[in-house]
């Protein structure tokens, strides 16, 4: 699997997620400036978390009318696939590949913490290495996490089975309290209609080896290498 | 030549700043506030002083950048 | 606008916070009387925070040598070998005046100076902490306080992108008119590529770095040393405000920019920002410096040549360059968004001179700034010894399943996940032990590959112990470190300390210090670990009312191999717990006492330096060599507290069977005894164990069994796991969602 | 009776949002513009309609909540 990993100011996972595609297929990542105007030739671009131009003015707002965006969306329009993760989910809606808007935690809090996310959408390139509805554990790491869409946006990505990840709690149950953030509908990831762009606020990347408390993680990772 | 920008979030998106705003104003005793909506200001000193350049300019900027029109209104006052 | 040339009254030097017989000096050493510019560097030179004035002469009885310690005391930040050419760089620091006042901006400037400190030294920063000292909670600003210091931490280290991986939080009417917010940070490097302060060579330019110069903070050094009084609230406007983003930027860019072999010296502008920054580069370096304030960028127009000396501007850099890469340099800053301006050169006079619009604003003997400042030895008083308790004649609890209901729901032994939930705690990946344990362990990779190593990292101080004795409380933080370092299985190997104290111009206070002092310095002697790095933090005092003594240490540790780490969480049924250390039962300042009575009595328990390190080398090697399941050391509320810990960590009870005693239950149960851990083990591993310890003369017995959903103390309590879980986990997040 | 609380850093605070926004208009070729300030709105519904209640009522929001005074002026429009 060939991947690419977005730097743009003030992103900080950057490694945390060069590691993980590394860990998981052996290759190492490239690592684009945010000032490139072509990526290299790669299966995934994936776009880290962090707090891209200190996530002032609107998270994710600057770094989403970079130089490297163009490409990145000739990327997903050829159908290679793009995964935002935390800062990059709030990247990729503010380029407009997802829909919707991710909001101040409803309890206006930074939060870190292992959650547990139920697998809604097995079938996906993201997550095939999952079973459906399975509940996996992955850390969250975020002040504005609380996804938004309207109802006609949010008819369609349930309707289309988009919402790939949701929070819950450890018998698979959406409630409230299981709930980091506030977002509608418990909703933690979501995918593009097309199926090859996928944007998530928890972190996968920090947990794929034991050491770290658990490989729940790494499935994501894996799925991306069967298909790329 | 100076423009206010104000950006407020559309109706119908929620608004987890202005609802804690208003638990807190609440818990302080404030009571009779109906309703909170935050929304940012943005002040800019722009080189010209030509109003119309200036407006268009600065509804450009709000279109591009400023504002996420997918969830936010903003309006424009020169001064 | 100030004049540079305005005459110095009596009044202009004491609002620069000098005394007459320091502005003597000033005038014996210079042969004038200083302009403006020059009184105000000497101000920021002289005052407590910059020159140690009060502090240095005990400051030099501490360890700070040892076999791995490749950088003391003096430099930015401590530097530690830790192998395989490896180093890690750490250091901890107030911000306490500043926070107190603004308590967002005070933290987040806070923790953005001590990042600076660390990845100045040419090391990337991979953990941070913070040690938090609050009023009561029932005092009106307690609350303000707190939520805007946790905001400011977690704003800033998160943005910036280091892991907070630990601290410590205390709540303590003494601390009600000054609150302590010390902030740790710690960096790997490479050991020999370290980058220091000293300038080297005549004519080398100096480049400033970051973000552009405001009025941020002007007086701010002198603020940190200066008491409180009602009207502190004037003192608002010079808060600084923090940019984790261009601290990240300038990380980002000084790295690469040491990388690229362009730098000679390298200085962050900390307090009295290019003052300071631009005497120590020279000073360290024999060499006079020059600097140009029309190349300085600033924010604001019309700065004087004052309040640029002056500035506390943060997210700056002083760096002298290779003059033949510059260029290069620039490029690199270019690149990364940030200021570049050559400011200045160094010269051969050993003279410090300033130039604004083609006007010499200050001409000053460089050394002298440093190495003339007054040193004072205060006069101190021997604090007093208070009386041993008798256990016996303390009170029992009525309820001990209430008792210690109420502890684990107190405001200082409640859960800190409220804090710490705040603070990204993950981020780069290699947090082996997470909050909420004895230490934090986070994972070094090997530059060649091979079996990872770990670092453990602490923060301790228990300052009612220090108050009642500032001796055995000194003492006692630095084994409070040790042990939780030992518990997670990493071997203790040098130290920080961040020394708070009131008013040092009392006898009482000074003598807390030096006594507090005597403490440290024995106990780093007699646990070999050195004193690497640190500060004094003075003054902290409001209407004559000192905080509690407060010398907070940060610690760390160096494993081995990371994955023989342990928590300290209970964790298979069956498996036995075992006591090591010796009870007898101390209660004097407990925090049974202190949280359920509010009694402060009695003298703190005393720490056989000799007792620690054999307790603690024998729990070490018993968790490295995986003997062990979990451990934990024996702190506040004793050795109930901490079975309870273990119990909510791994959601699990257990059934303590109890010895013979010949002390009040409650003693055994909630003294605080020193040198004491409580570990399991298979039962196998136990009876082992418990035969080594006896031949290493280290008193260890089996106390009962892991499992069950509740613990159970023989016939005196049995509380459901889950119950201590609420209440553990209740008291801060229901503190801090009233407004 | 609505009120619109402006809140803005005071002079010489230094404010990294506006820095911020500034850099990202000039990389998207906005050119002239000297300088953006960030700050916030915040706009309340009141149960009252005595405007003089209304504005001493929100004067003490913002000192006791919705401004940090030390480094922030507010302004308050009665609508
Ligand atoms: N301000 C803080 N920031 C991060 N972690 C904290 C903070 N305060 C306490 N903790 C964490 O909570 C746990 C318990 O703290 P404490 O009771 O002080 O530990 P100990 O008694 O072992 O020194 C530790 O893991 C500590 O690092
Ligand atoms: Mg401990």
């Amino acid at each position: 699997m060939k991947s690419a990993v977005l730097v743009f100011p003030g992103i900080n996972r950057e490694r945390d997620l060069a590691r993980a595609f590394e860990v998981v297929s052996g290759v190492k990542s490239h690592m684009v400036w945010h000032t490139e105007t072509e990526l290299p030739d790669v299966d995934v671009v994936a776009i880290p978390g962090g707090f891209s131009y200190g996530d002032y003015l609107r998270c994710g707002a600057i770094a989403a009318r970079s130089p490297i965006v163009d490409a990145v969306r000739r990327h997903a329009e050829r159908g290679g696939y793009v995964l935002g993760i935390c800062n990059g989910f709030q990247i990729v809606t503010e380029i407009g590949l997802l829909p919707g808007a991710l909001m101040r935690n409803a309890s206006l809090k930074f939060v870190c913490k292992e959650v547990r996310l139920r697998v809604d959408n097995a079938t996906t390139a993201f997550t095939s290495a999952y079973a459906p509805g399975q509940v996996i554990r992955c850390p969250i790491a975020h002040g504005e996490g609380n996804y938004f869409a309207d109802a006609e946006t949010l008819a369609r990505l349930e309707g289309e089975g988009r919402v790939v990840f949701r929070y819950c709690d450890a018998e698979g149950r959406t409630t409230d309290a299981a709930d980091p953030n506030g977002s509608i509908n418990h909703i933690a990831g979501i995918l593009n209609e097309r199926g090859n762009v996928l944007g998530m606020m928890p972190h996968p990347e920090n947990l794929i080896e034991s050491l770290q408390g658990g490989i729940d993680g790494r499935g994501l990772f894996e799925s991306l290498a069967k298909v790329a | 030549m100076k423009a206010r920008v104000t950006v407020t979030l559309k109706n119908g998106v929620l608004d987890p700043q202005g609802k804690a705003i208003q638990g807190a104003l609440k818990s302080l005793g404030f009571a009779g506030v109906d309703d909170v909506r935050q929304g940012k200001l943005i002040e800019l000193d722009l080189a010209t002083s030509d109003r119309a350049a200036a407006e268009a300019e600065v509804t450009a900027m709000c279109e591009k950048l400023l504002a996420n029109t997918v969830i936010e209104n903003y309006r424009i006052e020169l001064v | 606008m100030l004049r540079n040339d305005i005459p110095i009254t009596p009044e202009l030097v004491a609002e620069h916070g000098l005394k007459p017989d320091e502005y003597q000096r000033i005038l014996d050493l210079i042969g004038r009387e200083p302009t403006l510019t020059e009184l105000g560097i000497f101000s920021a030179m002289w005052n407590e925070h910059c020159s140690y004035k009060s502090s240095k002469k005990w400051l030099k009885t501490l360890p700070t040598k040892g076999e791995r310690v490749l950088i003391g005391p003096g430099e930015n930040a401590g530097v530690v070998d830790i192998g395989d050419g490896q180093a890690v760089v750490f250091k901890m620091e107030s911000h306490n005046h500043p926070s107190y006042i603004e308590p967002y901006q005070g933290a987040t400037t806070g923790v953005g100076g001590i990042l600076r400190d660390v990845f100045t030294m040419g090391a990337r920063p991979i953990a941070a902490m913070n040690a938090l000292r609050f009023g009561e909670p029932t005092h009106p600003k307690t609350h303000h306080i707190v939520s805007g210091v946790v905001a400011g931490v977690g704003g800033y280290g998160n943005s910036f992108g280091v892991p907070t991986v630990g601290g410590e939080v205390n709540f303590h009417r003494r601390y009600n008119g000054n609150c302590l917010v010390n902030a740790f940070a710690a960096g790997l490097l490479d050991a020999d590529k370290i980058f220091l302060s000293e300038a080297k060579g005549v004519g080398m330019p100096v480049v400033y770095l970051g973000s552009k110069t405001g009025r941020d903070g002007i007086h701010g050094a002198s603020m940190a040393s200066a008491e409180f009084d009602d009207n502190s609230a004037e003192k608002r406007p010079t808060v600084q405000v923090g940019d984790p983003f261009a601290e990240k930027l300038l990380l980002e860019a000084s790295l690469e920019l040491m990388a690229s072999g362009a730098v000679i010296a390298i200085q962050d502008m900390g307090a009295a920002g290019l003052t300071c920054s631009a005497v120590e580069m020279g000073a360290k370096g024999n060499l006079g410096l020059e600097l140009n304030l029309d190349a300085v960028p600033c924010r604001e127009p019309g700065m004087t040549a004052y309040e640029m000396m002056l500035s506390e501007s943060q997210e700056r850099m002083l760096m002298v360059l290779h003059p033949h890469l510059e260029q290069q340099a620039e490029a690199i800053f270019r690149k990364w968004g940030l200021d570049f301006a050559i400011v200045g050169q160094t010269t051969d006079t050993l003279r410090f001179v300033v130039k604004h619009h083609g006007e010499v604003m200050a001409d000053l003997p460089i050394k002298d700034l440093g190495d003339q400042a007054p040193e004072y030895d205060r006069p101190w008083v021997e604090p007093k010894k208070l009386p041993v308790l008798d256990p016996a004649a303390t009170r029992a609890p009525e309820d001990y399943r209430q008792a210690l209901l109420d502890l684990l729901g107190s405001p200082n032994l409640s859960s800190r996940r409220w804090v710490w939930e705040q603070y990204d705690h993950l981020i780069q990946g290699n947090t082996v032990q997470r909050p909420g344990g004895d230490a934090a362990v986070v994972r070094v990779e090997r530059p060649n590959g091979g079996k990872a190593k770990g670092l453990g990292f602490t923060c301790d101080v228990t300052p009612r112990y220090v108050e009642a004795d500032p001796y055995e409380g000194g003492k006692q933080a630095i084994a409070e470190s040790w042990r939780n370092l030992n518990a997670v299985g990493s071997r203790p190997i040098a130290v920080t300390d961040n020394l708070n104290f009131g008013n040092p111009e009392r006898p009482e206070i000074m003598g807390q210090f030096v006594a507090a002092l005597r403490g440290l310095g024995e106990a780093c002697r007699a646990l070999d670990m050195p004193i690497v790095s640190g500060n004094v933090s003075l003054y902290n005092e409001t209407n004559g009312v000192a905080i509690l003594p407060t010398p907070a240490i940060g610690a760390v540790g160096l494993m081995d191999d990371v994955t023989k780490t342990v928590g300290i969480a209970f964790d298979r049924d069956e498996d036995v717990v075992v006591l090591i250390g010796d009870t007898i039962g101390w209660m004097g300042q407990s925090s049974y006492l202190y949280e359920l009575f509010g009694i402060e009595e009695g003298a703190p328990p005393p720490v056989d330096l000799a007792i620690e390190k054999k307790t603690g080398d024998f729990v070490r090697d018993a968790v490295i060599a995986g003997r062990l399941t979990a451990a934990h050391d024996l702190s506040d509320g004793g050795l109930l507290v901490a079975l309870a810990e273990m119990a909510m960590a791994g959601k699990t009870g257990a059934r303590i069977l109890l010895p013979e005693l010949d002390m009040p239950l409650h003693a055994f149960l909630f003294g605080e005894d020193q040198a004491r851990y409580v570990v399991t083990a298979s039962p196998a591993e136990a009876s082992k164990l418990i035969v080594d310890a006896a031949m290493a003369g280290v008193p260890a017995t089996a106390i009962g069994a892991v499992g069950g959903d509740a613990l159970v103390i023989g016939e005196h309590l049995n509380v459901a796991v889950a119950d201590l879980r609420d209440r553990h986990e209740s008291w801060f997040p229901g503190y801090m969602s009233g407004v």
